[in-house]
């Protein structure tokens, strides 16, 4: 009887699972076709046709080419581009800040440890919004393009923004960082294939240079055997504005900072509970085998601490990217506000336009949590 | 089983407490205590639990701090100079109770570490000598663990090789076994009876009496923070001159008692 | 959509006038000190409550972005939509809404850095300018420019009062936006003479309120309200003569401006003093505009085109009878 | 002995300053330097906080201190809290800051029994709504008249507090046997968390409408709380899940041995320990929604921001963004800061009680 | 210390067991197990560590699904009807090795809650049932504290007393006393004791084999998910038929005096 798994019960939950999936797809087909009604009312049509059309509107910052000449879909890839573009310098400089802050937390100098304290709990407990306005209020609060700070003689900071030398094709920067990251994942492959032939575990070369390697050699390779010319363009000041170079607008830089910093303060805590979340025996062990402290620290704790880190921080690297969308504010043309705003105004798609840019954010989380699952499996379950 | 030791009266000191005072905020956790123990003397520490006895321990090799009194460890006089105080931690090895390994290192790194970092020993020297210890522990063939894959046993024997790698002139234990089961105790004390064979000094605190009646030069019974009696085993377990001695034996011996 | 007669027949049964306005348009719709709203454009969703509701305070004002403005009025959040919106053909056919007469005259111009020493706007190729997103400037601006082989970059800000910060700091070359709210803006700048506002208007920017699409009805009412105050305005009647002049007028336009002669006011379905009520609450057009934007304002707005046709402006209501 | 001893160990004061400022020349530098940079500035700063700012007056042309002029933040104190809320009628939202402002008291008092301090949770929003928007012998406001610090309260605590059984529906959804209802949950927890908030916002201020019937509206601001609301329930489900898989697996044995059912398993058993466990996280869980509330001002709710960002672009306090939005920094710090150390303090007992 | 009792061989059964299988994932926790309880009875299951005894007795109230086999409990038998399940539930009650009692609620509360929830009882009538039952454990005057501040043996004598509240026919054991003391062991057999003398129909598993041969009608020893052998506790104790039966006790034996 029991091997049956048609019993009268499992029937009522069938269908009382039924009964809330059907509710739920008559709630959805209500709601489309209200929609569906309202929109041909308004003369609307509904779909993605809009895309190929025209955008008409200009974005002061693009890494892509763009012109207003170009569709509505270049538009969106230039916003993607945008999200990710701020996303990973605020992710860069969050974890800088953050670690510096969260190690002062921990630190035994009581002064450093109580500045930290306040200058974390201040960042964290000002809404976003707030700190944003502030940088952008800063930012064009810096001198007129004439007047533009010389920083080290190779940029120049102004109202204008940051504008730093840039290769004199643009395109090749990318290809550069392109085979970098091939050239690094190329020697960690080889290096940790050599390290499982050595005879005992965590002895051998260090991973790190053969890293370096990679990253360097394998790009200068490709650029000697092809034919691109590479040359460092300085930014010089030429009439509205500078030429050459590249210019990191001031509201990519509000955004940039007010990440980084409202983020960092989110790190340090992380760096900080993990960092105490080490059982109290690893430092008397160590003390006891005579470790300097910064040994200790360096070798023995913040290793241990960095794997309890990672789920953390992994959510606070998709919170930048999901708070970048606060770029609207200040008018930074990122995905939420090229697509989601201009787009969505100019052509009144709010439907698809919204749905469009939800859908990848999804597809941003998607991909992190399958990156953070295969790092679990893979690394995560050796020694914890 | 206990056979008669000698220890040579006339051996070096290698440690001295003398009138040692502690307070953990307002508690008194030790009273003017004061021990001294002979290069090459093996001396077990027992006594009731909340007695100091750990605290103690921990002192000689400045874990914690003491506020009076002095210690005096291979004829160096004990302050809080970092420097002179990591050189004597070198010379002064300690196991604890609940191992302390460092999990993310394997069993032979975390034997090699200490002498690479702190002895400046080279990676291939260290390696070696780390191998004959892991070897010595009868834990070779785990050399490529890691200490979460080891069972508790497994593990402080790996403790032992490790303290052992500095090639300490003292070794602490701190009730090396009491978060072990039977068996695995069976295999930590072995080590530890060897180790005390090779004329290793040795300040052990735990509650394991046969090992004190085997290996013990002197038992010293504490308690509330106070030494209450010092005194070879033999003569320890069999006329404890102290009422709180013979409550304590007492109680030992009734607990196993209704434990069978 | 709306069917004719339903917004009437809702402002009436909630009496209250639900009006979209923006929160940060100095002159035109903003919060003052004491925590009440002023404006231009508020004056009109207040003339339009005591004209149906016989009571300017009963108006409700529902703060709108340029992104949500037309949404809220298609789906009748709103009764008005006043925040101005310029009056474009696409909006008319496209965005569900309705719109009803020019209330403010404007045009789009550029305002730039006195000493770029610039004097035309076709001396500004390769310039940045400072715009606000989802307004027809920016479409404006690249026409202007796209037609004439000129090259600009943009920022795009959504909050005016960050757009003209951002300008004033130099952020940009030149901002662009309606004549009235640069001449606006730049009397409040700390230095005026440090800022050039270029002749030339590069569009017509008729602003004036926008009601949901198919009640004709409504419009009308919308409309007509606006003409009174502008025609109030032609034959002399302020707030303070109204009561007085509706007592006893020898002028038969002004008789039946305010009700005592015919019952224009019926037909709309309102009652027959709706625009002595608009005028007496309100003011005419003329104290509406010295109110809110005149010469003794802190904006210090010229009527310039808000002239009446008879003052050789564009003003020109249709007459009332 | 001991005296030789007591010479060798400096005064504890001085060991003190010695262990924690200049234990070694790399420390010692950086306490000299952040010395340093605090002795420069701290008297900077509070001169232009206050001892050079100016606090009265009726326009710009009264700041002359030099200083930080607080003025439109004064003058405009009301709109700032009250927004345009009628003036006789302010008690209302006093009495309702007070009602929100006594769950943190309640929740601090052991003696209380948990049940009174869950249902007065429970009622807190609807009577908050009550008062607020009136109606029931109160006279009617409309959420038009809403803003400032009133609509960030409002938002945030009644957001919350609708937003806690939604949460714990959806936890336990998640964790349901039934694959469908486990699908839906998950479905929906994962989707909401991972957009931004923004697009939600975005979708209460555009879309919305479009999804009701003709002539069906919902104003703005019911709009976003309820997206807020849907919002908080997506994180919290999940905060109250870690505490549902906290639970001792034991009390679901012995609940189910006793013969309890689900719903009274959870309801009499489960969930009482759970959300006992789960304040803290919960609290902190309001300190974000709370900041959270601010990016209302995108889709033109005039909360505490929109207000400030209207004062500073009123021609008579024009220049003035400084002050302001320092005003509205210090705001959010103080009421986050004091709740987020309340809930450490907090979490703390709760370690303790274990 | 044992005295001869007997059961009525034609009392009506309360549990029988058929054939019994459960798999966990793909490892065989029980094997084939059949077993008869008959009103009144009081079974003893012991066995090394993993035996499935847990196993069994959780099968007994579904706590544990098995996949095969029949289980009648009280003339009903056990299907996967909510309901139905609930019923039988009540009628059996169970105590844990943890003792599981409600953390937020007080002692009173944790007796008188299942009552007054799950037999519909009224409050005031459950709680005179709740403090008559905690009487008879001796932990009246306790009655207003909450777990938490009770030591273990006292929180396992609440746990009975909770279980009694439900006027259950049978009462399930796992391991009652293994997380105890020595001391509170005692206190908490003594209650099981005078249950067992009242007639209450009781599965217990537990090491504690003067229990068993005091109180027991019938020890089952299980090994590897099979029962292996029954018994009367003199017969099971002194001839062990199975080999595996008498490596057990063996083991226990030695154990008790390695430890003493
Ligand atoms: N860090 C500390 N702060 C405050 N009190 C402490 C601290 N460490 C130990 N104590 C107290 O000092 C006393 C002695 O502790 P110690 O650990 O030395 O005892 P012990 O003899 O080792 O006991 P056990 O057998 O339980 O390990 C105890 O009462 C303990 O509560
Ligand atoms: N939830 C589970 N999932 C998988 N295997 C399980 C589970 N519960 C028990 N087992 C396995 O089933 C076997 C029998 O377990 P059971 O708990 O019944 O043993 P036991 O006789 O009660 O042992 P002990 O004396 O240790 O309590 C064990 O090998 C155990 O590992
Ligand atoms: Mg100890
Ligand atoms: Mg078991």
């Amino acid at each position: 009887m029991r091997t049956s798994p048609l019993t009268s019960v499992r029937w009522s939950s069938v269908l009382q699972q039924a009964l809330v999936l059907a509710l739920v797809a008559a709630l959805f087909y209500w709601l489309i076709q209200n929609a569906s009604a309202n929109l041909s009312a308004l003369g609307i049509a509904s779909g993605f046709d809009f895309l190929d059309q025209r955008a008409g509107y200009a974005i002061s910052f693009s890494l892509i080419d763009y012109t207003p000449d170009d569709t509505y879909l270049r538009a969106y890839w230039v916003g993607l581009l945008n999200t990710l573009l701020v996303s990973v310098l605020s992710i860069a400089l969050a974890t800088l800040l953050g670690v510096i802050l969260g190690v002062l937390r921990v630190s035994d100098n009581w002064l450093l440890n109580r500045m930290s304290y306040l200058a974390v709990e201040f960042l964290r407990n000002v809404p976003l919004i707030v700190h944003l306005i502030w940088w952008y209020g800063l930012m064009l609060a810096m001198p007129r393009v004439r007047d533009a700070i010389d920083v080290f003689g190779v940029g120049f900071l102004s109202n204008r923004g940051l504008t730093v030398p840039w290769a004199s094709q643009g395109g090749l920067v990318g290809w550069a960082l392109l085979w970098s990251l091939l050239g690094i994942i190329l020697g960690g492959w080889l290096m940790s294939r050599y390290r499982t032939r050595l005879p005992w575990k965590g002895f051998g070369p260090p991973l790190w240079p053969a890293l370096l390697v990679g990253a360097v050699l394998l790009p200068l390779l490709v650029y000697a055997v092809s034919d691109a010319q590479w040359q460092w363009e300085l930014p010089e000041a030429k009439g509205f504005g500078f030429r050459g170079g590249i210019t990191l607008t001031p509201e990519l830089m509000a955004l940039w900072m007010a990440l980084s910093f409202y983020s960092a303060s989110y790190i340090a805590e992380i760096v900080r509970g993990a960092i105490q979340s080490v059982p109290r025996g690893q430092y008397e062990a160590s003390r006891a085998l005579g470790f300097s402290e910064t040994r200790t620290m360096f070798q023995l704790i913040v290793p241990q601490a960095i794997y309890p880190m990672i789920p953390q921080v992994t959510s606070t690297y998709l919170n930048i990217i999901k708070n970048s969308s606060l770029g609207v504010v200040v008018g930074y043309m990122e995905l939420v506000s090229a697509t989601g705003g201009t787009t969505l105004n100019q052509t009144g798609q709010a439907i698809e336009c919204i749905a469009l840019v939800m859908a990848t954010y999804c597809v941003f989380s998607l991909v992190t949590s399958l990156l953070m699952n295969f790092y679990n499996h893979r690394i995560g379950l050796r020694t914890h | 089983m206990n056979e008669p030791r000698s220890v040579d009266a006339d051996a070096p000191v290698a440690v001295r407490i003398d009138a040692l005072n502690k307070w953990y905020g307002h508690f008194h956790a030790l009273k003017n205590v004061s021990l001294e123990v002979k290069t090459g003397e093996r001396i077990v520490i027992c006594g009731p639990s909340g007695s100091g006895k750990s605290t103690l321990i921990r002192c000689v090799n400045q874990l914690e701090q003491h506020q009076e009194g002095d210690i005096v460890v291979l004829g160096q006089l004990l302050d809080d100079h970092p420097k002179r105080l990591r050189q004597i931690r070198r010379e002064v090895g300690m196991c604890f109770q609940h191992f302390n390994l460092f999990p993310h290192l394997s069993v032979l790194k975390n034997c090699t570490l200490p002498q690479t970092a702190n002895l400046g020993i080279a990676e291939s020297e260290a390696m070696a000598y780390a191998l004959k210890l892991l070897e010595r522990v009868k834990m070779r063939e785990h050399a490529n663990k890691y200490p979460g894959q080891l069972s508790g046993g497994q593990q402080q024997r790996i403790a032992i090789a490790r303290a052992l790698c500095m090639r300490p002139k003292i070794m602490l234990f701190d009730e090396p076994t009491s978060a072990l089961d039977p068996e695995m105790i069976a295999e930590v004390l072995e080590v530890m009876v060897d180790l005390a064979a090779e004329g290793m000094t040795m300040l052990c605190v735990t509650h394991e009496m046969g090992f004190a009646r085997k290996v013990a030069d002197r038992v010293v019974f504490m308690d509330q923070g106070e030494i209450v009696e010092q005194a070879p085993p033999e003569q320890f377990f069999s006329q404890p001159e102290s009422p709180r001695t013979q409550q304590f034996l007492n109680q030992i011996i009734n607990h196993g008692v209704t434990a069978g | 959509a709306t069917t004719e007669g339903s917004v009437l027949a809702a402002v009436q049964s909630r009496d209250m006038l639900r009006c979209g306005v923006s929160s940060d348009k100095a002159g035109f719709s903003y919060v003052n000190d004491d925590g009440q709203w002023s404006g231009m454009d508020v004056d009109l969703c207040r003339g339009v409550a005591a004209a149906v509701l016989g009571d300017a305070q009963k108006v409700e004002f529902v703060v709108t972005t340029a992104k949500n403005r037309f949404t809220a009025l298609a789906s009748g959040e709103i009764d008005v939509l006043s925040r101005a919106t310029t009056w474009t053909a696409s909006r008319d056919a496209n965005l569900g809404a309705d719109f009803t007469t020019p209330w403010f005259y404007d045009g789009q111009g550029v305002m730039t850095h006195a000493d770029f020493g610039v004097s035309s706007i076709e001396e500004l190729d390769g310039a940045v300018f400072c715009l606000s997103p989802g307004t027809t400037s920016e479409q404006n601006l690249e026409d202007y420019f796209s037609r004439r082989g000129l090259s600009y970059r943009t920022v795009v800000i959504e909050k005016s009062t960050e757009l003209y910060n951002a300008f004033q700091h130099g952020r940009c070359d030149a901002i662009t936006n309606d004549m009235s709210g640069l001449a606006s803006r730049r009397t409040q700048f700390e230095d005026p003479q440090a800022f050039t506002l270029l002749p030339e208007t590069i569009s017509k920017e008729p602003l004036g309120a926008y009601v949901p699409q198919g009640d004709a009805r409504w419009r009308d009412i919308v409309t007509w309200t606006a003409f009174a105050l502008m025609t109030a305005e032609e034959l002399g009647v302020t707030s303070d003569n109204a009561e007085q002049m509706k007592a006893k007028t020898d002028n038969a336009n002004i008789a039946r401006l305010l009700g005592t002669d015919g019952r224009i006011g019926e037909r709309f379905g309102l009652s027959n003093d709706w625009a002595y009520q608009a005028i007496s609450q309100v003011g005419n057009y003329e104290e509406i505009f010295n109110r809110n934007v005149g010469p003794n304002t802190p904006l210090r707005f010229e009527r310039g085109l808000n002239r009446l046709w008879n003052d050789q402006g564009l003003l020109y209501p249709a007459p009332i009878r | 002995m001991s005296s030789l001893s007591a010479s060798r160990r400096p005064h504890p004061a001085l060991r003190w300053v010695h262990k924690q400022l200049f234990p070694n020349l790399l420390q010692s530098i950086l306490t000299l330097a952040t010395l340093g940079l605090l002795l420069w500035s701290v008297p900077k700063v509070l001169d232009w906080l206050i001892f050079s700012a100016t606090f009265v007056g009726s326009s710009k042309a009264d700041c002359v201190g030099g200083g930080a002029c607080w003025l439109p933040v004064v003058n405009r104190i009301d709109l700032f809290v009250y927004g345009f809320y009628p003036d006789t009628e302010t008690w209302r939202v006093n009495l309702a800051f007070v009602l929100a402002g006594a769950i943190i008291p309640l929740l601090y008092f052991k003696r209380i029994d948990r049940r009174w301090v869950l249902g007065y949770m429970m009622l807190l929003p609807f009577v908050m709504w009550w008062l607020l928007k009136g109606g029931l012998g109160l006279s009617s406001v409309s959420s038009t008249q809403f803003a400032g610090i009133l609509v960030t309260v409002f938002l945030g605590v009644i957001g919350m507090l609708f937003a806690l059984p939604m949460g714990i529906l959806l936890a336990l959804g998640r964790r349901s046997k039934k694959p469908a209802i486990k699908l839906l949950c998950v479905l929906y927890i994962e989707l909401v968390r991972s957009v931004p908030v923004i697009t939600l916002l975005f979708m209460a201020s555009l879309m919305v409408q479009l999804f009701l019937p003709e002539g069906v509206t919902i104003d703005i601001l019911a709009r976003v709380l309820i997206v807020l609301v849907m919002f908080t329930a997506a994180y919290m489900a999940e905060t109250i899940r870690g505490g549902l898989q906290g639970m001792a697996k034991g009390q679901y044995e012995a609940a189910k041995a006793l013969g309890f059912s689900y719903w009274k398993t959870m309801s009499v058993i489960i969930l009482p320990q759970v959300l006992r466990n789960t304040i803290p996280p919960l609290l902190t869980q309001f300190i974000g929604l709370f900041k959270e509330t601010t990016l209302v001002v995108v889709v033109g709710v005039l909360d505490v921001v929109g207000i400030a960002m209207s004062t500073t672009s009123a021609p008579e306090w024009i220049g003035l963004e400084h002050e302001v939005y320092l005003f509205l920094a210090m705001f959010f710090f103080v009421i986050c800061f004091a709740l987020s150390r309340y809930a450490r303090h907090l979490e703390k007992q709760l370690e303790k009680s274990r």
